[in-house]
């Protein structure tokens, strides 16, 4: 029980590196990494059960040292905050090896391998409670997701690699000073925790606010710096979007709470007017923009900037000092529903893709009278995208816009401008793809979903429906997570 | 005064000699200029007592390094023409240079007037510099000693190194994998010779094997 | 009377000239060279002439390395301006350009 | 069955037939999965009558919740049950006429694709109806609002392949959309200063709201409330501006015109006033706001109804109408009226709708009257029933749509006589209306049912929309089957009498008790006379609107009779009939203005913003930078000896004067 975490975290790297040894036995490649994947994904549901929701603070909490000479250690717990994102992530990843049974038929050991990898990495991320340990995890996922858009991606996939990473390597760069200057100033501890009640004036909050800033609003991504992800989206394999809208991006997020908000909540007071004016620019310049994509992916990739811009806008609703509860709550639930809701619509996206091999929409129409059964779930899960309430894309949405009302009506009406582009868009998409006549021979040819996809489709449309009737099975975890942080951010460390 | 008067004549021949290295026309006259500065500047060292390096400095740098110049230099066919293309247009600026540096040290040596105006080190009766620097040199810097022949001796193999030309017939290599990979056999074979008795004896199996 | 300012003037006036050599010689590599060793003397002249008013040996003893090492660089420097003639059949600096790329 | 068990039935078993039918539909084949689905809404319905007898009768009323939705510190948001007058009524005519249009669906979709499909969509909008209604709180009534939204986008794409199905239903949902905004909008005002999404303790805490500002303006927080709070009304309940999408959601099959376009989810937006009347009694500016919003539907958008050809678009457009009357009903404070008329309405227009079905099935899916004509004899039954209904719709006493309007005209003119800002406004429209009203509906009955027989000339050489198969040519068109026209009788009773019944429960009376309040004027003058049904036909005699009305059918019999009228007429208003047929270009509005714009502005911000100033000058530009000063100083890195001696003697010469300046500063 006491290493339970550690397991959580290092089974999917374990296997993953055995993976890469099945080399050429692809069907033994996807056996190990079906079974890698399963078991942190029970590991991580453990977690989830057994974890207390009644105790705030850390749990399943380990530290053992690592490099004392610069007191690094490898401390790993969760709280209410991250403990439903190791379970997303292993859930996600569980699928993505799945969905990539049948379609992947290159380079199978390493695509599974790199999978696993990643999902090890980003848990250890969201586990670790160790600045530099979080470091270390952050940078890494870069590697696995890098080389499966770089291998497994279509036409342009090397430039879209290229662009991902050195537009998330430049972010993180920053912290890492960030990092350095609050082990120095904590008296050289890089636990993260110690940061929370670090006094620090006023200058080297701004500071380290920008630099944090930089690395998360990239992972997030936060108007003006989200270019790389609809570059990124389209190139990269199906499982890699998937990982990638579900997982990566809400890293980004997780550092708004773990980071941000405690660490430097004078700054985040100050400049909560800005992050407050990025996000609504996010959510409305974004969702217009995604109106007009042609390319399946890129519409899916604006329409998840869009939402996550409920994420930060959740974050920085400040009512004088202290934050609002319901957006903060609103933005913790947006990210796991949008992990679900987007590997969903991605999902979707690459059914279509395997069958007809283009991302256009114009390339299809009326696939609805050859595919019935995945019309059904696209329409649900479209239906979640554009925030229906009894699925789960409308809890944090709902939550972050009657935080909002508390707090300026002006915000809730620009972030729930939303309601109609978020359905203009995804709606608009699913008619010229689904509905209609059928007007050329690919989608006629088109059959529907198989086996490996029923069940991806399926987890997904249980999960999207189960938090959307029930949020309070993932809320009543995350309360006391969020309460918490709100209480930190509330503090001054001038 | 006859220091001072020594000194400035010293003075004047280096300065010239000096100038006379980087303005020649021709290389060789510069070399000879160099060596000519050189054996000054030892003349001036004297005057300083430090009788060993100025010797050393005649010795081997007149001796050696400078007759190495003048080799490479005659060896070497130089087209000096092209090399002094621009020279009269970069004079200027290269006055300039020279002025601005010159001003320049002279100004920070001239601001803090040296505390020890005193003379220089005298004579001592019964040690000699040689001996003094010899002392110093074989206890205390023994070490950098070594270096310093580590230093020559390195640059003497990568001197002959860099020269050496690989397509030289009569150059004589070593092949290391040959060396080591050599076996016993293949420097001593043992033949079986069958002793002067009788022939008839050996068996014709037991002699291939031997083979 | 000659005192170190003397010598520590004229050690300037060898090492401005030297310069002048390097800036106005730049083509001629073997020019460029012997300026460089009229530099070296310079400096030796300024550590002789501080170790001998200053009554310490140990300026003579970094003379004496600055001189092993100066013959350890011309030989060196020699040698490779023989392999570039070789090579080039010639020792303006101008020609030498591999390192452009 | 009793309690929560009983409300449960309700809920959970169109729902559980719902999904049934929607996931093994088509492996169970057509009968089971019919019988399956009305099956479950019959036992809603009967529980219904069930609960509206304990309601009315025993009193026993229900407020509680079922399960925690979420929790966000002190404060829960429970899924929960209301039971009280008004949910009570609701639901009988939820899942009455939604019974009904189960059974007529058998019917008429008897022969299309998707039969299953079908089915599985009217019982999960049956479901998400009665969510609706029996909410007890914001939250859950915006999930019954969305799901019936969702509901109705399905079904009015149902024939999915067809392009202007799929443009309507998408246009339905965003127009509604636009609604939600701002119904989403208010339920977070009512929570942001009411603390709690729950009826009962927002209409416990709203009234100590009255003097309170919305922050940096001087607007009453309550009026604001109301007003986003309609908003939403507006889309639902198709109200002027955001009312286009209903004419063309007829896209859709006929029944489901019936069940949502008509009876059911239409009138949400009037429930949801209805119910949140304490609220809206706060608030005369939101009253007033409501009266114009459905004085110019019920006036304006019914004259559109005068010019239509199609005969479910008149009936759409008359649908607009009659949600304008309540709409004014509700901006009168007359809420129990308004629920009254929409009760009345549901029978009625459900009924007209129903039968223009059945007259669109005899005519093998022809909808333009210019091509029917002289129906009556053979589709006596139809022809019947939808005379009764357009004699409801009408308002020619003692039919329900009489007693339900009068009393609307009547509210109205109390509310002018108040001294509402907009009663003028109301009490004009609603007089018009009823002309209005008569005209168009007799209108439909001449053109369809008397007449020439238009549709032997024309059946030759059109095509319609798929069904060849009936495509015999010259046989005389049939009554339709009994599963059709049984719902037409049953409906065409309650379309009589429920006026006669409900008048006197409904005005004064107590069957709305406890959950609808009527704003104090409106009280009184209840209180101050008795109203009878047979006093109210007597009366109604010396009063102008039974004069309207007969004008109207008398208008639409002459123009009928006498050959070329109505062209000649036509030509006379020409700029009118223009503005008319393009229906104050409202439909332009959306598609030919905001919807380019907002594209436009998108394409605008992808390529300028994204690619050009973000992609081309930030993130490429700053790699270009790059770029340019590495080429820049590339061009330092010769090669040459001597130009690296050149920089090295100026570096020296560059350093020596630094420390030479150190030195003597």
């Amino acid at each position: 029980m006491h290493y339970l975490l550690s397991l959580t975290v290092w089974t999917p790297i374990i296997a993953g590196v055995v993976v890469l040894f099945a080399g050429k036995n692809d069907s033994l490649a996807r056996l190990i990494s079906l079974i890698g994947a399963l078991i942190a994904t029970v590991l991580s549901l453990i977690v989830f059960i057994i974890f207390d929701a009644s105790i705030s603070g850390l749990q399943f909490v380990e530290n053992i040292p690592w490099i004392t000479s610069l007191h690094i250690n490898y401390a790993v717990g969760v709280d209410g905050i991250s403990m439903p994102f190791v379970f997303l992530n292993n859930f996600i990843t569980l699928l993505v090896i799945i969905a990539g049974f049948k379609v992947i038929k290159f380079k199978v050991a390493l695509y599974n391998s790199m999978f696993l990898l990643m999902t090890g990495f980003i848990s250890g991320a969201f586990c670790a409670t160790d600045a530099i340990l979080f470091y270390v995890f952050f940078e890494a996922m870069l590697i696995p997701m890098y080389l499966i858009i770089g291998v497994w991606g279509s036409s342009n996939r090397v430039y879209a690699a290229i662009k991902f990473f050195l537009y998330t390597l430049l972010g993180s760069l920053l912290m890492l000073i960030a990092l350095i200057y609050l082990y120095n100033v904590s008296g050289k501890t890089f636990n993260i925790f110690a940061y929370y009640h670090t006094q620090l004036a006023m200058v080297p909050q701004i500071l380290i606010f920008i630099a944090f800033f930089f690395s998360f609003a990239v992972k997030v991504p936060m108007w003006p710096v989200h270019t790389w992800l609809p570059d990124a989206h389209p190139e990269a394999p199906t499982g890699g979007s998937m990982v990638l809208a579900a997982i990566t991006l809400k890293i980004g997020g997780y550092g708004f709470f773990r980071f941000i908000l405690p660490i430097v909540p004078d700054a985040s007071r100050t400049l909560s007017g800005l992050m407050i004016t990025l996000s609504l620019i996010a959510i409305v310049y974004i969702g217009l923009v995604a109106i007009v994509q042609k390319d399946m992916k890129k519409l899916v990739a604006y329409s998840s900037i869009s939402h996550m811009g409920f994420v930060t806008l959740g974050c920085f609703m400040f009512v004088g000092n202290s934050l609002n509860t319901w957006a903060m709550q609103g933005a913790v639930v947006q990210m796991i529903s949008h992990g679900f809701v987007s590997a969903a619509m991605f999902m979707c996206i690459g059914v279509m893709y395997d069958r007809v091999h283009s991302r256009n929409v114009a390339d299809y129409g009326g696939v609805a009278s050859k595919m019935p059964i995945f019309a059904t779930f696209y329409m649900l899960f479209a239906m979640a995208n554009s925030g229906l309430p009894g699925t789960s894309g409308f809890v944090g949405e709902f939550m972050v816009i009657l935080g909002a009302v508390q707090v300026n009506l002006m915000y809730a009406f620009l972030a729930g401008l939303t309601l109609i582009l978020g359905a203009g868009y995804t709606l608009w998409m699913y008619k010229r793809t689904i509905f209609g006549e059928i007007n050329n021979k690919h989608v006629d040819e088109m059959s529907d979903v198989n086996s490996h996809e029923f069940i991806v489709l399926f987890l997904l449309a249980v999960s999207v429906l189960v938090m959307g009737i029930y949020p309070e099975l993932f809320i009543a975890k995350m309360q006391l997570g969020v309460k918490d942080v709100i209480a930190l951010a509330m503090q001054s460390k001038l | 005064m006859l220091t001072t008067v020594l000194f400035y004549v010293f003075a004047i021949i280096l300065v010239f000699s000096a100038l006379k290295v980087v303005t020649s026309k021709n290389p060789i006259s510069s070399v000879l200029f160099l060596v000519l500065a050189f054996v000054t500047s030892a003349c001036l060292w004297l005057m300083l007592n430090v009788e060993f390096l100025a010797l050393v400095l005649i010795v081997v740098y007149v001796g050696a390094v400078m007759v190495l110049f003048l080799f490479v230099v005659m060896m070497l066919d130089i087209d000096v023409e092209t090399m002094r293309k621009g020279f009269w247009k970069h004079l200027p600026l290269a006055i300039l240079l020279g002025i601005i540096v010159l001003v320049e040290m002279v100004l920070v040596i001239l601001n803090k007037p040296m505390v020890i105006t005193g003379s220089p080190e005298v004579v001592s009766n019964n040690i000699s510099n040689a001996n003094q620097l010899g002392w110093v040199l074989y206890t205390q810097y023994s070490y950098p000693v070594e270096l310093a022949s580590m230093i020559l001796l390195l640059g003497l193999v990568a001197a002959v190194a860099i020269t050496l030309r690989k397509t030289d017939k009569n150059a004589k290599y070593q092949d290391i994998r040959k060396q080591v990979s050599v076996k016993a056999s293949d420097r001593f074979e043992m033949i079986n010779m069958p002793a002067e008795v009788e022939v008839d004896n050996l068996e014709p199996q037991n002699k291939e094997e031997v083979k | 009377m000659i005192g170190m300012t003397h010598f520590l003037i004229l050690s300037a006036i060898l090492f401005a000239i030297a310069v002048m050599g390097i800036f106005l010689n730049r083509k001629n590599i073997i020019v460029v060279l012997m300026s460089i060793e009229l530099m070296l003397l310079a400096v030796n002249f300024n550590f002789i002439t501080f170790s001998s008013f200053l009554h310490n040996i140990a300026g003579q003893i970094f003379v004496f390395f600055t001189l092993t090492v100066a013959a350890a660089e011309s030989a060196i420097g020699l040698a490779i301006l023989i392999i570039l003639f070789r090579n080039l059949r010639s020792i303006n600096v101008q020609d030498m350009d591999k390192l452009q790329g | 069955m009793v309690g929560t068990s009983l409300y449960l039935t309700i809920i959970l078993a169109p729902l559980i037939a719902s999904v049934i039918v929607g996931i093994f539909g088509v492996k169970l084949g057509k009968k089971p999965s019919h019988t399956l689905t009305i099956l479950g809404v019959l036992i809603s319905t009967v529980c219904s009558y069930i609960v509206l007898y304990q309601v009315q009768l025993e009193h026993i009323t229900y407020n509680g919740p079922l399960y925690t939705w979420l929790t966000v510190g002190s404060q829960t948001f429970s899924v929960g049950i209301l039971i009280d007058t008004l949910t009570s009524i609701m639901l009988v005519v939820v899942t009455s006429v939604s019974l009904m249009v189960h059974i007529y669906t058998i019917g008429y979709m008897a022969e299309e694709d998707g039969y299953e499909r079908f089915f599985s969509y009217i019982s999960l909008f049956t479901f998400m109806m009665i969510i609706l209604v029996m909410s007890n709180n914001f939250m859950q009534l915006f999930f019954g609002w969305e799901g019936v939204g969702l509901v109705s986008y399905l079904l009015i794409g149902f024939y999915y392949k067809r392009e202007s199905a799929i443009f309507a239903n998408l246009k339905a949902f965003l127009i509604n959309r636009i609604g939600d905004l701002g119904f989403l909008l208010g339920i977070g005002l009512v929570f942001a200063y009411c603390g709690s999404l729950n009826y009962v303790d927002v209409f416990a805490k709203v009234s100590s709201l009255t003097q309170v500002m919305l922050p940096c303006t001087d607007w009453n927080i309550i009026t604001v409330m109301c007003i986003l709070l309609f908003i939403g009304a507006m889309g639902k309940s198709a109200q002027f501006p955001l009312h286009v999408w209903l004419p063309d959601s007829m896209e859709g099959p006929t029944p489901i015109s019936a069940l949502i376009h008509a009876a059911t989810m239409v009138t949400a937006g009037i429930f949801m006033v209805a119910r949140l009347s304490p609220m809206f009694n706060l608030s005369e500016t939101a009253l007033s706001v409501i009266i114009y919003a459905g004085g110019i539907n019920c006036f304006f958008l019914g004259i559109l109804g005068i010019i239509q050809t199609d005969i479910k678009r008149v009936v759409a457009y008359s649908t607009l109408s009659q949600l304008g009357y309540m709409a004014v009903a509700l901006g009168c404070g007359s809420y129990s009226v308004a629920i009254f008329h929409l009760m009345t309405h549901a029978f009625f227009k459900g009924l007209l709708f129903l039968a223009a079905g059945s007259v669109i099935l005899a005519m093998h899916h022809e909808q333009d009257m210019r091509k029917m004509g002289g129906l009556a004899k053979y589709m006596p039954i139809t022809y019947i029933t939808m005379l009764l209904g357009s004699l409801a719709l009408a308002g020619i006493p003692p039919f329900a749509g009489f007693f339900s309007k009068d009393m609307i005209i009547t509210s109205a003119v109390v509310a002018y006589q108040h001294g509402l800002p907009g009663g003028a406004f109301a009490v004009f429209t609603v007089y018009a209306s009823v002309f209005v009203t008569a005209l168009y509906s007799f209108r439909l009955i001449f053109m369809t049912f008397h007449g020439k027989e238009r549709f032997r000339d024309i059946h030759d050489d059109h095509s319609h929309h798929g069904h060849d198969e009936h495509h015999g040519g010259h046989t005389n068109p049939k009554e339709s089957p009994f599963v059709v026209t049984l719902p037409l009788i049953l409906m065409a009773i309650p379309s009589v009498i429920i006026g006669w019944l409900g008048l006197k429960l409904f005005v004064g009376g107590a069957i709305l008790d406890g959950s609808v309040f009527n704003i104090s004027w409106i009280t009184q003058r209840f209180a101050e006379e008795t109203i009878t049904p047979i006093n109210m036909i007597i009366d109604s005699f010396k009063e102008p609107p039974v004069y309207l009305a007969l004008a109207g059918i008398i208008v639409a019999f002459v123009f009928h009779k006498v050959d070329g009228l109505s062209q000649k007429f036509v030509n006379i208003i020409k700029p009118v009939y223009n503005l008319l047929d393009k229906k104050y270009y409202m439909d332009d509005l959306y598609i030919k203005l905001f919807a380019p714009f907002g594209r436009g502005i998108g394409k605008f911000l992808w390529t300028i913003g994204d690619m050009v100033i973000i992609d081309g000058l930030i993130v490429n530009g700053s790699a270009k930078v790059v770029e340019w000063y590495s080429r820049v100083f590339r061009k330092l890195q010769s090669g040459y000896v001597n130009s690296y001696a050149t920089f090295m003697v100026l570096g020296v010469i560059i350093l020596l004067t630094f420390c030479t300046s150190l030195i003597f500063s």
